[in-house]
């Protein structure tokens, strides 16, 4: 099966309604030409209606910050991509939930710009702020929804990706991968033999590299067989997570919702037990403290 | 379970424990999850790992005056503080628990909500995600995430990053999105750390093993400077708490007026600062500095930390 | 290479059990342990379970123990330690700190 | 008769001459050099099989020109038989693997101790000897005398006169030994100036200066942070202070470079003010400029330090002590290695420092199976020097209660230097530190080498400190009672496992081992509160901002 690691914009072409695309134009603002290459936004129509399209460009070198190429998400590219989420959530702020259009995030990046120049003016601020602005928008009622096409790296998934309401991926078969580290770097940070390690990982998918062991752990919704499915697994989980936030069942969307997901596929199955003990133990003495 | 009161103690040597204890008033802190209940990983043996009866952080609740102090504290000391399974959830199950005090507070005090107004506390000592179950501590960083946009509007979050380890990686951008942050001029607050920066500019553009260099890039003072650190104190228990208690002192407004992120108008503000990092394009944190009108960049690392905050240019805020 | 279990028990002294239930104390740094100690009644026994990475050194951990229980005279006590390759030295320092602490004395 | 007439007394004056000939073609007249013309000169100048010293130690290197000598084409130049102090450098290395030169004799090596190990086993180094420091400058005088120097300084000016300041470390003995058996001086330098601040070698010792394109490298060996100081480290300096150096009243000492000895530079000012005895020890040093000395220093517990070579950042703060350094007329430090490793040997009473692992006899090396370390100088400390004959309070003291003397000197009263190892019985990830065979001998059948690598013999070392106690050696009648009090002390390794608490309680009877009960050191208080300086920017605050840190250790 062919890779999409790179296509970014073709990703955008076999999702959206064709010729539906403006780039650079969410709601009524225009962002400047140029601005944030590696990021791709713009609006676009999805079955007529209109949808927010986040995506990377990895063919896209940014000309003023040289750690930022092949779909690094740099300063601009972050806050260019949280401000396309700002006015989508402006423009439809009258809307009632259902009606305000979603937010389609095509992902295919290896990370957040990792240079000098990134952490003196705070690289990790322009990251942070597109991921509230997702959950801003995600608790607004806009349904969220993130298709990993490529790569999916650590940070630069959190940044774009890990705040959808939903996550869809492509299989391995068509080259992505989802990952903090490939296991052959576990295995020389572990000094464990690269066999023992993949042998541990069908075990238990937490440190595994792969989209399947994030299937298991609830970090992926479902993975879509092939490039030609996208566009239809898109549009069914937006009506999906929009008929949920419609009945108010906005626990059953989002990171939040992805702990559920991964212990009903035995993924992180510690992680209900110390909430659950957590409660307990704190309603146990809130009385002395919630005056 | 820490005897005595350490407050005159370095805010750096401080161990987790130590910390959530001494912040809080004394003798309020109630650890959830605490070591008895051996909630170690469920990923590390398999791996060989070291694991430990609270897995790196220590969570519970406390009191400053009349209102709950929610608190989240990491271990440096234990795998570098970073974030699995377990010590992913505790975070959020902190989050979820002081978000439930929010409603029950609304509910009671509608007219003095400010007085019994919840609020939850940080003190990072983390790289961010824990390598041998990363794909866990990831999935538990976006609900971080996830659960500070939830408080937004209801109870302050608060970080405090004056440990050995500093708050790196994920933990970085949780930080930012932290309503305030206190630092000391020993606290290190950034997103790649230096070993991945030198890997990928080159030892010549940033080397890694110079310490001073690091600091004029993470540290204190240059967050400070930035206005990506809200507070700046010396590296005494004391000294955080103080800091801690005068922001919670303020109405609540005020509290969210520190934060950098998390508003279209903020991000505005950041993309001016990214327009100017491509003018500027520095070779050191010092051109910055000197930029925003300190003369003598090279010698405000050198100052004591009074003696800064009185000579010290800030970045002026554009929004208020 | 997994975590290994070891377990150890010793006579120790009656009635010499800490006046709290459990006390934790120290962490788990490289070359560093932590110890849970509870109370326990069982006719001044003194019990040990310890989780280590480390492998070969169960001879040189009951020697260590051995002369704590010994040299400390505690008792009716059940010990949990989790170790990430502390040495002898610091082995029986944090315990002997650990367990001063429980007694209500000052911290080492 | 007839033939001595014939005899040439000046082949190796005609001999240089012809290669200054040839250099004169490619730099043109005058010493001064312009570094892209390094290579051809160092090709004009060496000839194949020359011994060759590129200086160099643990601290200053000629860097510069250790690189270009791994440019010249090694079909004209190869075979050189390097004998130099250290092998620490890429370039190093390199010249083997080029095969510019084949054989080495030297003293240390540093970060290039696994490299060097596996070219002797790869057959790419023939390894002449490894030395200490003093033996090997002594060698450059009989049967290693260096053809071609290539030395590092500060500034030279155009006449080749050279500053080496607070780094003059090995220049002076390199220079010397080359120069005045007609050999070819080389000198890289940071800068050429109209006027130095003193002549610290003389210009007609000196054939060609270079400027180097970047300072010299310049390693700061001897900076350790006392952030890192770990309590082990504290209760293992509280027992050497209080157990050997007020026993004894040691007043001149040389110490090793660890965590330990500068755990007992930070307690002079505390610890030792508090068991009274300032002016009763530590008065003087061969010593390098430790940062970690100045709360001492400035607290008035030292006299006088003589220093093997400068350290990086401590040049300001030794400048304005020059009643404690020495510091030439033109008011900026000297060093003098030589002078330093004599004065070790022969003028301190007591060498203390740490190791990797120690025998059952009481033999230490730092030496692993897969790395040729070398020694450096420390063996010329940690020995008792037989030439000595000066005498002093604590070399009385510890010869006097040799329990050995008896069987070699008879009833010969005799001194004896105090050499003491500060050890932990398990360093990280439980690597012993006592063994039953030191590593050293599986290194000797890797390496072909004639001995295993000892640092310090088991008849020169005299005390032992462990978080067990201290072991008083010298005092042992016999080595079945040496090995009992090794093992005494030796903790919980497969050594110390062997000992009987009978005998261990015999010994300690008898003071030969001493636990820190035994000595009033309540373990308890051994923690980093006793430090006088806990991290670098309290040693900057100690040295009124005299002492500026490299960024390596500067964290602010």
């Amino acid at each position: 099966m062919e890779s999409m690691i790179g296509h970014g914009r073709d990703a955008i072409s076999m999702i959206v309604d064709p010729g539906s695309f403006a780039e650079n134009w969410v709601g009524a603002a225009q962002m400047p030409e140029g601005y944030g290459p590696g990021a791709v936004v713009g609006t676009a129509s999805l079955n007529g209606r209109p949808v927010t399209i986040l995506a990377n460009d990895a063919q896209a070198v940014n000309p003023r910050f040289p750690v930022v190429y092949f779909g690094v998400i740099g300063m601009e590219e972050a806050y260019k991509m949280a401000s396309a989420v700002y006015e989508s959530i402006l423009a439809d702020r009258d809307k009632p939930v259902g009606e305000k259009r979603p937010l389609l995030l095509i992902v295919d990046t290896p990370g957040n710009g990792p240079g000098k120049v990134e952490e003196i003016f705070g690289m990790n601020k322009a990251t942070g702020a597109y991921q509230l602005a997702l959950a801003e928008a995600r608790k607004a009622g806009h349904a969220v929804i993130a298709m990993v096409i490529g790569r999916a790296i650590s940070g630069a998934f959190l940044c774009h990706g890990l705040q959808a309401d939903h996550i869809l991926a492509l299989p391995k078969e068509c080259g992505t991968m989802i990952h903090v580290m490939p296991l052959t770097s576990i295995s020389r940070i572990t000094k464990m033999d690269i066999e023992r390690l993949e042998e541990l990982s069908q075990e238990s998918p937490v440190f595994a590299a792969g989209v399947d062991f994030f299937y298991r752990l609830g970090g992926v919704e479902e993975i879509v067989p092939a490039p030609e499915g996208m566009r239809d697994a898109l549009a069914r989980h937006v009506e999906l997570v929009e008929a949920l936030k419609r009945e108010g069942h906005y626990e059953q969307t989002g990171p939040w919702s992805r702990g559920a997901l991964g212990a009903e596929r035995g993924g992180r199955t510690t992680r209900p037990e110390v909430l659950r003990r957590m409660a307990e133990e704190f309603a146990a003495v809130s009385s002395s403290y919630l005056a | 379970m820490s005897c005595g009161n350490g407050q005159n103690m370095s805010f750096l040597e401080a161990n987790a424990r130590q910390r959530a204890n001494w912040l809080v008033d004394e003798g309020s802190f109630t650890e959830l999850l605490d070591p008895q209940d051996r909630m170690t990983s469920p990923h590390l043996p398999a791996l060989g790992e070291a694991v430990s009866f609270d897995d790196g952080v220590v969570t519970g609740v406390g009191r400053i005056g009349t209102r709950p102090v929610f608190v989240i504290s990491q271990e440096g000391r234990f795998i570098g503080g970073a974030v699995g399974e377990v010590h992913g959830a505790k975070m959020v199950g902190i989050f979820r628990l002081a978000l439930e005090a929010y409603e029950a507070a609304a509910e009671k005090h509608p007219d003095d909500l400010d007085a019994y107004r919840p609020v939850v506390v940080i003190s990072f000592e983390t790289g961010g995600v824990r390598l041998h179950e990363a794909n866990a501590g990831l999935l538990a960083h976006a609900e971080v995430m996830d659960l500070i946009q939830d408080t937004k509007g209801k109870l302050p979050v608060i970080s405090l990053i004056g440990s050995k380890v500093g708050c790196f990686g994920g933990m970085g951008f949780v930080a930012a999105a932290t309503d305030a942050i206190i630092m000391s001029p020993q606290g290190r607050l950034g997103l790649t750390g230096p070993e991945v920066i030198e890997q990928e500019m080159g030892k010549e553009e940033f080397d890694a093993s110079d310490k001073s260099l690091i600091s004029r890039t993470t540290g204190g003072k240059h967050k400070y400077i930035m206005q990506d650190c809200n507070i700046l104190v010396e590296d005494k228990v004391a000294d955080f708490r103080r800091a801690l208690c005068e922001l919670l002192s303020k109405p609540y407004e005020e509290i969210c007026s520190c934060r950098r992120i998390g508003s279209y108008e903020l991000v505005k503000e950041q993309m001016n600062l990214v327009a100017l990092a491509a003018e500027l394009n520095p070779g050191d944190a010092k051109d910055v500095w000197r930029y925003y009108g300190n003369e003598h960049p090279e010698q405000l690392p050198e100052l004591e930390t009074a003696e800064f905050l009185s000579v010290v240019h800030r970045r002026p805020k554009e929004v208020h | 290479m997994a975590l290994q279990h070891l377990e150890f028990s010793y006579a120790g002294t009656p009635g010499a059990a800490i006046p709290m239930e459990w006390f934790h104390s120290g962490v788990v740094g490289s070359g560093d342990m932590e110890v849970l100690l509870t109370r326990r009644e069982q006719q001044g026994r003194v019990t040990v379970k310890v989780c280590t990475p480390v492998r070969g050194f169960d001879q040189v951990w009951d020697k260590v123990l051995a002369r704590f229980v010994q040299e400390s005279g505690c008792g009716d006590l059940e010990l949990e330690i989790n170790d990430n390759n502390a040495t002898p030295f610091i082995v029986s320092l944090r315990l002997k700190q650990a367990l001063q602490e429980a007694r209500g004395g000052e911290p080492a | 008769m007839q033939e001595t007439q014939q005899r040439q007394w000046d082949t190796l004056r005609q001999d240089t001459a012809q290669r200054l000939a040839a250099a004169e073609e490619i730099t043109g007249p005058g010493k001064l050099v312009r570094a892209k013309d390094v290579v051809k000169l160092l090709e004009a100048v060496i000839r194949p099989g020359d011994k060759i010293n590129l200086e160099g130690n643990n601290q200053k290197q000629a860097d510069f020109l250790a690189e270009r000598l791994c440019r010249v084409d090694p079909e004209k130049i190869h075979g050189l038989h390097l004998v130099q102090s250290a092998i620490a450098l890429d370039s190093h290395t390199k010249l083997f693997e080029k095969g510019i030169a084949e054989k080495i004799d030297f003293s240390y090596s540093g970060a290039q101790a696994g490299k060097l190990a596996q070219a002797v086993q790869e057959g790419k180094v023939k390894l002449g000897d490894i030395h200490t420091y003093l033996e090997l400058f002594g060698r450059y005088f009989i049967d290693l005398v260096p053809r071609v120097a290539l030395v590092a300084a500060y500034q030279a000016d155009k006449d080749g006169n050279l500053y080496t300041g607070s780094n003059t470390e090995d220049t002076p003995v390199i220079v010397e030994a080359t120069k005045f058996k007609q050999g070819i001086v080389i000198a890289q330098v940071n800068e050429v100036v109209d006027h130095l601040p003193r002549v610290d070698i003389p210009g007609d010792w000196v054939d060609f200066v270079v400027q180097s394109p970047r300072p010299f490298y310049l390693e700061p060996l001897f900076t350790r942070d006392p952030a890192l100081i770990t309590d082990a480290q504290i209760l293992r300096a509280m027992m050497a202070i209080k157990g050997i150096y007020a026993e004894y009243g040691v007043q001149t000492v040389n110490h090793g470079i660890g965590f330990d000895t500068a755990a007992i530079e930070l307690l002079l000012p505390t610890y030792g003010e508090e068991l009274g005895l300032k002016g009763k020890i530590c008065t003087s040093f061969a010593l390098n400029p430790h940062p970690t000395l100045i709360p001492a220093i400035e607290s008035g517990w030292v006299k006088n330090i003589h220093c093997f070579g400068g350290e990086l950042g401590m040049e300001e703060y030794v400048k304005a002590r020059p009643d404690v350094f020495f510091v030439g007329p033109d008011g900026s430090p000297r060093s003098n290695r030589t002078y330093a490793q004599i004065a070790g040997h022969y003028a301190v009473d007591l060498f203390i420092g740490g190791t990797l692992q120690i025998d059952e006899d009481g033999n230490s090396s730092t030496a692993t199976a897969s790395r040729i370390a070398g020694f450096g100088g420390a063996p010329n400390m940690g020995c008792d020097p037989h030439g000595r004959r000066h005498a002093s309070e604590a070399w009385l003291k510890c010869g006097a209660e040799s329990g050995m003397a008896a069987f070699t000197l008879g009833g010969m009263p005799r001194g004896k230097r105090l050499v003491v190892q500060l050890q932990e019985t398990f360093r990280e990830k439980m690597a012993p530190g006592f063994v039953e065979r030191l590593d050293a001998w599986e290194l000797k059948e890797k390496a072909g080498l004639a001995l295993p690598p000892v640092m310090i013999y088991g008849d020169d070392l005299t005390h032992i400190v462990t978080e067990e106690g201290i072991a008083y050696l010298h005092k042992c009648r016999s080595l079945e009672e040496r090995r009992a009090a090794i093992r005494a002390v030796a903790g919980y390794t497969k050594v110390g496992l062997k000992a009987d608490p009978e005998e261990t309680r015999a010994l300690r009877a008898d003071g030969i081992v001493k636990t820190p009960e035994d000595l009033g050191i309540d373990p308890a208080r051994a923690n980093r509160s006793l430090l006088a300086a806990k991290n670098v920017r309290d040693l900057v605050k100690w040295s009124g901002g005299l002492y500026q840190p490299p960024g390596k250790f500067k964290n602010w």
